[in-house]
């Protein structure tokens, strides 16, 4: 029993960092209809920028709100320097243009930083820990709850969430509404790469940093977005923390953990073929 | 239901999460008559045409197709028995020209498959020139010798339309369902459509169920006409009599008609 | 949710050639079978390679360009072909010449298999369905059940054979000239069959699967059967490919072999029949030149041909040449 | 017998491939350590009078790429052999190639025990490092010793690499194997590995063998400590490295796991005065400035190279390939500056394994300190 | 009346296809001006210029007094100008009530907007009883009613019209011809309308042009055109 309780707390961890980063590709979904394969690597570098500001010396809730700057930045510089050079051109060739920034992201970082792990200091007092979570664990939970009501808010109750939604879906009619497309874009670029920098800087102690930390955490964060529904940040959290006790549970128990990838993959396909939209997604309708 | 009776409609209803789209229509349409359907925005005429495609499906009511029940059979065989269509909004083929739209058409009387294909047999190969054939007839009857091999996406709203009803044409439909063909036509090119239907259906021996709002167009084209409103038949006959239905002007045509 | 995977550029589907073309295929077909008799055998499996990948990527083309179905996991399809492949020969000791059309069928099957979930998902669903499969290969290829016959982690070895027949080739050679005429066959394949109404259909699916339902075409099985040839094409590759490197293992198959196809297809064009070739000229080249270029930031010289090839040629390097072509035919007429 | 091709009076080029890029890009700075070995030799005039030319050549850990660049090493830019190529299952597809056209594939960079098989590849040379599998054993042996009624859990990467380690403990544990033994395995792709720890703990063991890359070994002291989890705790030698390992995890929480050792621990201010250590640190302020000197690779890079080049010296100026493959194979109680006092290398043409003994060691919390003798891992 | 809009020497093209030939024409303030041709005259090609919607132009064009022409379809949106597009541009995926709030997007002043919303659904009953409804699925003809009311949720000083009549039925469209006139003589409103219903076009409209081929052909006050028998004929095929 103890076990099993602990197994699912340890999901609940891990689901954490799954939620975190579903939540930044909802975020880039509905303000781009893109989804940003480089994410994850944008989101490691700007862990390692926080990481470089606690070395130096600088205190670590002022690095964390550097790192988020900066990731807020760089979100907006891609978007304006090389996103918006593909503003017309086939989605796919847009996924093409992602994957080449995450092969670049990623050998800059090896470059800079090299590829060795490094450890990542956590922010939350050890005492708060039990033998079920640490700390940190418990910590980083709470941080993506809170991303997840500022991102919720932020759509739900915020004029400027709604027209980013409308610019994505409809950028010629959004212009003729007033709204500054090319604005909104490169802002949901700069929020979303903020949100990953958030999902980085919390994962980052718990599986340490690296340039292909994210590698493994993406997929887990595309799942989750999959199975919540990429246009609900609820759906995203919930679809995380989902994710991440199911496949505790299916290694532990069910399947055993050379395939739990695999289980992971087929949950996802069977909600997505009985709820297309995901567990919380909006079903989208088209009609003629 | 008269033995002449194509398409008989029967009590159909469709609802949407709290819409009542239709309100158990029944109606009748003749065989080689056009029959015009008209109605206020949001009747249900749309909704209609897409429970004749097999893209909804009713809540209760039923629909005979020459006498066989239309609602067990799959969207995609209903170009087979014979319904074709246009789409009030354009549905087109977007990356295609003009000629390859009107050949996706023609899918529903092609016998080739991936292997036949693949393997261009000779079937294949007079099936080719078979179906140029009648595309090329479909292109000069309706005007698009112009713009045969153009992409679609840069034509006016009035010629894909025009597309649109040549791509229904060639599946060679027994019933032709025509989704609003007069939109965003003048005077002239209304009066133009309204002898292209007449010489379509006289030609090719169709009957056509008509959506239009362009009343100058239904009232003269139409044998026959039927109107709905709020998803409620309101009204059924000859155009004359439709067209002064206190109803039917109370609810769409307003006075000035 | 829409997604639009078809170039900008309308009309993709084949048109029967000009003279002129015809001239250039047969030309391009003489030099390639000319080929492994000048070029050093290490140039010879390079251009092997090519001709492989320029088969999987007309595989995933025909899927994700002229059907719209975008599989970001089609590495996932070269290794079941490639397995068969290794399989048949070590543990059934079949010639391997005949497990070529065995593995096409094979992957005809998991590829129609796996489509029957992708008809319900659309647009990034699938896209990202498909990504998760590509991750989860190397370990369903590692998963002990199948070890007897996969090798699990260590893999299997694939012999290499003698040219048949007596001829005076050595083996690389003749698997060059084999793999060329497979290539040849799969290529005429999907010229025809992407030309014809089957072409016709499954583009008009991409298009708007709404009109092509009610234009009287069967969605789900086009899908299925577009899935099943795509995957089909690409497992073939993946059989030939096990013959080049002579080993299976899991990971061989990563997902950065799905991602590599993904961008050879849409380097060379997407919905562009011989897009594929400047596809597998780029994924085959490009690397080992960013390789010299750069030992520090290897993939960072690579990403940057990527974006770079992509913001000057949107709609591919296929897609490049025609603009090329025609204007340089509009000016000659005019 | 002629000379090799790649070989003048001036130069002699071998080849390799690394994984500059992808999943394991970490490791390629064995390379890098190679190549600057190779630029200290060649500063002092090289190997009788020839310098070395090593094209080392990125595979992206994909063994197709891995046959395609060695054979363009081959034949392309005719190496007289490959040298020190990183990976298992990279080594293992152009194993036979490599065989079979009689090019020698020397000092891999791999521990897994395959590479050693001489009767089927005798041109495969094992690395300049021991065994997983020979590890394995000695952790085994040392459990039943201590813990005859140990409850065993092994914690490893689903890959040759892990796999060696279970081979090495059923080697010794025989028929009691699937009685003492809980096994959990992790894939390279996993996000953590907290979820198996925590079963193998519900398991009951009370010694644990993890056989993992540093940052899931550093990830399973941290959760093996803050679920206070107190097994007799075994780490693979892959993983014992301060930096990339016990910082991250904690260094109080590392305090009494046991691993074993057969170089020369460059953070351990133990060998401070230690003249192997002073000259490989001498090399590596010279000859690397930049990089970060506590990663394990360079130690194992200038272990490499300086094995080979004893090989190269010995063949003197009879630089066939065979001559060179006899050379290699005929390295005799060659101690290394690096390697610690006792171990040697050794090779012959019935042994490819040139290093088969390591010593136990315990992390104090502080360094590691070693005990007992030093041990062999053959059966 | 001073002119609102003007455009001067306006060339449009399509890439490389020109459409609209050396354009001169204005809008008066507070006044109609209607818009008619023939099919692809290029009468949405005039308005898409006005509000540079992927159309490559050149000449002048001024709205109140200033130059407009080369600026961000936002920013001249912004200014007052609002535009029922032709095919809609809804957003399909939004509500019907989010729809009519973007509307208002570039407006500061809240408190009125919901004003404006319940001014527009006295207008459109029907958008009220589809308030929460996903706008892709509404009817055609509730989609151009959801246009127009967007449209007017901008409170523009200029309104382009682009065949608002469309697919409507005849009922709603004397109920739109009549508000618009509302608007025009209660809020000032001016509007450019392009319409393919002459007959309503010129009972509505102050002056008129009319296109062939990208060119004027005919340009004057509109009851002028509506009583000229022989350039109705002419011109307008009634
Ligand atoms: N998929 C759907 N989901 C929700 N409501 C729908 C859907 N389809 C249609 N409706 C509603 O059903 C009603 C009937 O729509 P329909 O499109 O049939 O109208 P119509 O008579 O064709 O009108 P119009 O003349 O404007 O085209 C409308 O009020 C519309 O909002
Ligand atoms: N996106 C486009 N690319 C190329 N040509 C275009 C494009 N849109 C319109 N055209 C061409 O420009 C010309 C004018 O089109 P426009 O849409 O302005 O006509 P219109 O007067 O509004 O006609 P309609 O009454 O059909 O709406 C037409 O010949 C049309 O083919
Ligand atoms: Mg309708
Ligand atoms: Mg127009």
């Amino acid at each position: 029993m103890d076990t099993f309780l602990h197994q699912l707390l340890s999901g609940l961890a891990n689901g954490g960092i799954y939620a975190s980063i579903g939540l930044a590709l909802v975020m880039i979904f509905q303000a781009t209809h893109h989804i940003n394969f480089a994410q994850g690597e944008q989101a490691m570098f700007s862990a390692y920028i926080a990481l470089t500001l606690i070395q130096a010396g600088v205190p670590y809730w002022a690095a964390f709100l550097i790192a988020l700057a900066f990731a807020f930045i760089a979100g907006v510089a891609i978007e304006r320097v090389v996103v918006r050079q593909f503003d017309n051109a086939p989605v796919l060739a847009v996924v093409v243009v992602f994957l080449g920034m995450l092969f670049i992201i990623n050998s800059l970082a090896g470059w800079l930083f090299t590829y060795n792990v490094q450890a990542f200091p956590s922010p939350f007092p050890v005492g708060l820990g039990s033998k079920f979570l640490s700390a940190h664990e418990i910590g980083m939970i709470g941080v993506t709850l809170v991303t997840l009501a500022v991102v919720y808010a932020f759509f739900r109750f915020t004029p400027l969430g709604l027209a980013m939604r409308a610019a994505a879906q409809n950028p010629e009619a959004s212009r003729l509404v007033g709204i500054r497309v090319g604005w909104m874009l490169a802002l949901g670029w700069g929020l979303a790469g903020a949100i990953g920098a958030v999902a980085a800087i919390m994962a980052a102690p718990i599986v340490y940093i690296e340039p292909n930390m994210m590698a493994g955490i993406l997929l887990y964060g595309f799942a989750a977005a999959l199975l919540g529904g990429i246009n609900n940040p609820w759906g995203a959290a919930v679809g995380g923390f989902i994710v991440g006790v199911a496949e505790n549970l299916a290694g532990a128990y069910v399947v055993g953990t050379e395939l739990k990838l695999s289980v992971a993959l087929v949950i996802i396909i069977v909600v997505l073929v009985t709820k297309p939209a995901g567990l919380f997604g909006r079903t989208v309708v088209t009609r003629v | 239901m008269s033995s002449d009776s194509l398409l008989s409609i029967r009590d159909v209803s469709v609802r949407f999460a709290g819409i009542v789209a239709l309100d158990g229509v029944s109606f009748d349409v003749a065989r080689g008559d056009i029959c015009g359907l008209i109605g206020p925005n949001g009747a249900g005429k749309t909704t209609l045409f897409n429970c004749l495609s097999r893209l909804y499906t009713p809540a209760a009511g039923t629909i005979a197709f020459e006498g066989a029940p239309l609602l067990g059979v799959a969207a995609h065989k209903i170009a087979q028995l014979g319904i074709g269509r246009t789409f009030q909004n354009l549905a087109l083929f977007r990356t295609m020209t003009v000629r390859q739209n009107i050949l996706v058409g023609a899918h529903a009387h092609t016998k080739a498959n991936f292997v036949s294909d693949a393997l261009r047999l000779p079937s294949v190969r007079a099936e080719e020139a078979r179906l140029a054939g009648e595309a090329d007839e479909l292109i000069a009857l309706l005007d698009l010798g112009g713009v045969a091999d153009v992409a679609v996406d840069s034509l006016t709203f009035a010629t894909k339309k025009r597309v649109e009803l040549a791509r229904a044409l060639a599946g060679k439909p027994k019933l032709l369902l025509l989704d609003e063909p007069a939109g965003g036509l003048n005077h002239d090119e209304v009066e133009q459509l309204r002898t292209l239907i007449g010489a379509i259906r006289d030609r090719l021996k169709l009957t056509v169920l008509l959506v239009e709002h362009h009343m100058n167009l239904v009232m003269r084209v139409s044998d026959k006409v039927v109107a709905l409103d709020f998803g409620r038949k309101i009204a059924d006959g000859t155009p004359c009599v439709v067209q002064n239905d206190p109803d039917v002007i109370r609810a769409y045509l307003g006075t000035a008609a | 949710m829409t997604v639009r995977t078809e170039p900008v550029m309308a009309a993709a589907l084949p048109k029967a050639w000009s003279a002129w073309q015809a001239t250039g295929v047969v030309a391009l077909l003489v030099i390639a079978v000319i080929v492994p008799f000048a070029v050093s055998s290490f140039h010879l499996l390079q251009l092997t390679m090519v001709v492989i990948y320029a088969i999987a990527l007309l595989g995933l083309n025909i899927l994700t360009g002229y059907n719209g179905q975008i599989s970001l996991g089609h590495g996932a399809f070269y290794a079941v072909g490639a397995y068969t492949m290794a399989i048949l020969i070590e543990r059934a000791g079949m010639p391997y010449w005949s497990i070529v059309p065995v593995a096409g069928i094979v992957c005809f099957i998991v590829g129609f298999l796996f489509g029957l979930p992708a008809l319900r998902l659309e647009g990034h669903y699938l896209a990202l369905s498909t990504f998760a499969l590509a991750v989860a290969t190397p370990q369903l290829l590692k998963f002990h059940a199948l070890e007897k016959w996969t090798g699990g982690v260590q893999g299997t070895f694939v012999p290499g054979f003698a040219a048949p027949l007596g001829l005076p080739l050595a083996w690389d050679q003749w698997l060059y000239l084999f793999s060329l005429g497979i290539a040849a066959a799969l290529f005429f394949f999907a010229w025809n069959l992407l030309r014809g109404s089957t072409g016709i259909a499954i583009t008009a699916i991409r298009d708007h699967p709404i009109a092509a339902k009610t234009m009287g075409i069967n969605i789900s099985l086009y899908k299925l059967l577009t899935f099943g040839v795509s995957a089909m094409y690409t497992g073939i590759a993946g059989a030939l490919g096990a013959l080049v490197a002579q080993f299976v293992s899991p990971d061989s198959f990563t997902i950065f072999l799905s991602l590599s196809l993904l961008v050879g297809a849409v380097i060379g064009g997407v919905a562009s029949i011989f897009g594929a070739i400047f596809g597998a000229l780029f994924i085959q080249f490009v690397p080992n030149f960013a390789d010299q270029i750069s030992k520090a930031v290897t993939w960072a010289v690579y990403g940057l041909f990527m974006i770079t090839f992509m913001y000057l040629m949107p709609n591919g390097i296929a897609g490049f040449l025609k603009v090329i072509g025609e204007r340089l035919r509009r000016r000659r007429n005019s | 017998a002629q000379n090799a091709p790649g070989i003048t009076d001036t130069e002699i080029k071998i080849g390799q491939t690394m994984p500059y890029t992808g999943p394991v890009t970490a490791f390629s700075t064995l390379g890098k350590g190679e190549i600057a070995y190779f630029k200290m030799i060649n500063d002092r005039g090289g190997i009788n009078g020839r310098k070395i030319n090593l094209i080392s050549l990125d595979d992206g850990y994909a063994p197709p790429k891995t046959v395609e660049q060695t054979r363009r090493l081959v034949e392309q830019e005719g190496v007289a052999f490959m040298f020190s190529s990183i990976g298992t299952a990279t080594n293992t597809a152009v194993q036979r190639y490599l065989n079979s056209a009689k090019v020698p594939q020397l000092y891999i960079g791999s521990g897994a025990s395959k590479f050693g098989n001489y009767k089927e590849f005798p041109y495969t040379i094992g690395g300049i490092q021991g065994t997983f599998r020979a590890e394995a054993r000695i952790y085994a042996r040392y459990i039943l010793k201590e813990k005859p009624n140990a409850k065993i859990a092994i914690l490893y990467q689903n890959d040759d690499y892990g796999r060696d380690y279970v081979a090495g403990v059923k080697d010794i544990l025989g028929d009691k194997y699937a009685s003492m033994v809980k096994e959990a395995t992790y894939e390279f792709t996993d996000a953590t590995i907290d979820s198996q720890i925590v079963s193998l703990q519900g398991a009951g063991a009370d010694a644990l063998i993890v056989a993992a890359t540093p940052k899931f070994a550093a990830q399973a002291i941290r959760k093996v400590y803050d679920i206070s989890w107190k097994p007799m705790f075994f780490l693979s030698n892959v993983a014992i490295w301060v930096s990339t390992v016990l910082e991250p995890a904690g260094i109080e929480k590392a305090v009494g796991i046991i691993s074993s050792v057969y170089v020369k621990d460059p953070t351990d201010t133990g060998w401070d005065n230690d003249p192997g250590m002073k000259e490989w640190k001498a090399w590596i302020t010279k000859y690397m400035p930049e990089v970060d000197p506590r990663d394990q690779n360079y130690v194992n890079s200038y272990n490499e190279g300086m094995v080979l080049v004893q090989a190269l010296k010995q063949a003197g100026n009879n630089l066939s390939r065979e001559n060179i493959l006899k050379e290699a194979l005929n390295i005799k109680d060659m101690q290394l500056p690096m390697m610690l006092p006792g171990i040697k290398v050794n090779t012959s043409p019935t042994d490819y394994y040139p290093i088969e003994e390591m010593q136990m060691m315990r992390w104090s919390g502080k360094q590691w300190v070693r005990f007992g003798d030093l041990l062999s891992g053959s059966l | 009346m001073s002119a609102l809009l003007e455009l001067k020497g306006v060339n449009a093209a399509y890439g490389q296809s020109q459409v609209i030939y050396d354009l001169n024409l204005s809008v008066a303030d507070g006044g109609i001006t209607a818009l008619l041709g023939a099919n692809g005259a290029g009468k949405t090609t005039t308005l898409r210029t006005i509000c540079n919607m992927r159309v490559r132009c050149s000449g002048t064009i001024t709205f109140a007094g200033k130059k407009i022409d080369g600026l961000q379809t936002e920013d001249i949106v912004r200014r007052g100008i609002a535009h029922v597009p032709d095919g809609r541009g809804t957003f399909v995926h939004l509500t019907v009530e989010e729809n009519l709030v973007l509307g208002a997007y570039s407006r500061r002043d809240r408190a009125a907007v919901a004003q404006d919303m319940e001014r527009v659904f006295g207008y459109f009953p029907r958008l009220r009883e589809r308030i929460a409804q996903q706008a892709g699925t509404l009817s055609g003809g509730e989609q151009q009613m959801l246009a127009i009311a967007r449209a007017l949720m901008l409170r523009p000083r200029l309104l382009l019209l682009d065949e608002p009549s469309f697919g409507l039925a005849p009922l709603i469209v004397q109920e739109i011809f009549r508000i618009l006139n509302r608007i025009n003589t209660e809020d000032g409103v001016s509007m450019l309308l392009v319409e393919q219903n002459a007959n309503l076009a010129l009972s509505l409209a102050h002056d008129v042009y009319l296109l062939e081929t990208g060119r004027v052909v005919l340009n004057g006050p509109a009851a002028q055109v509506r009583n000229d028998d022989s350039a109705r004929r002419a011109y307008l095929g009634y």
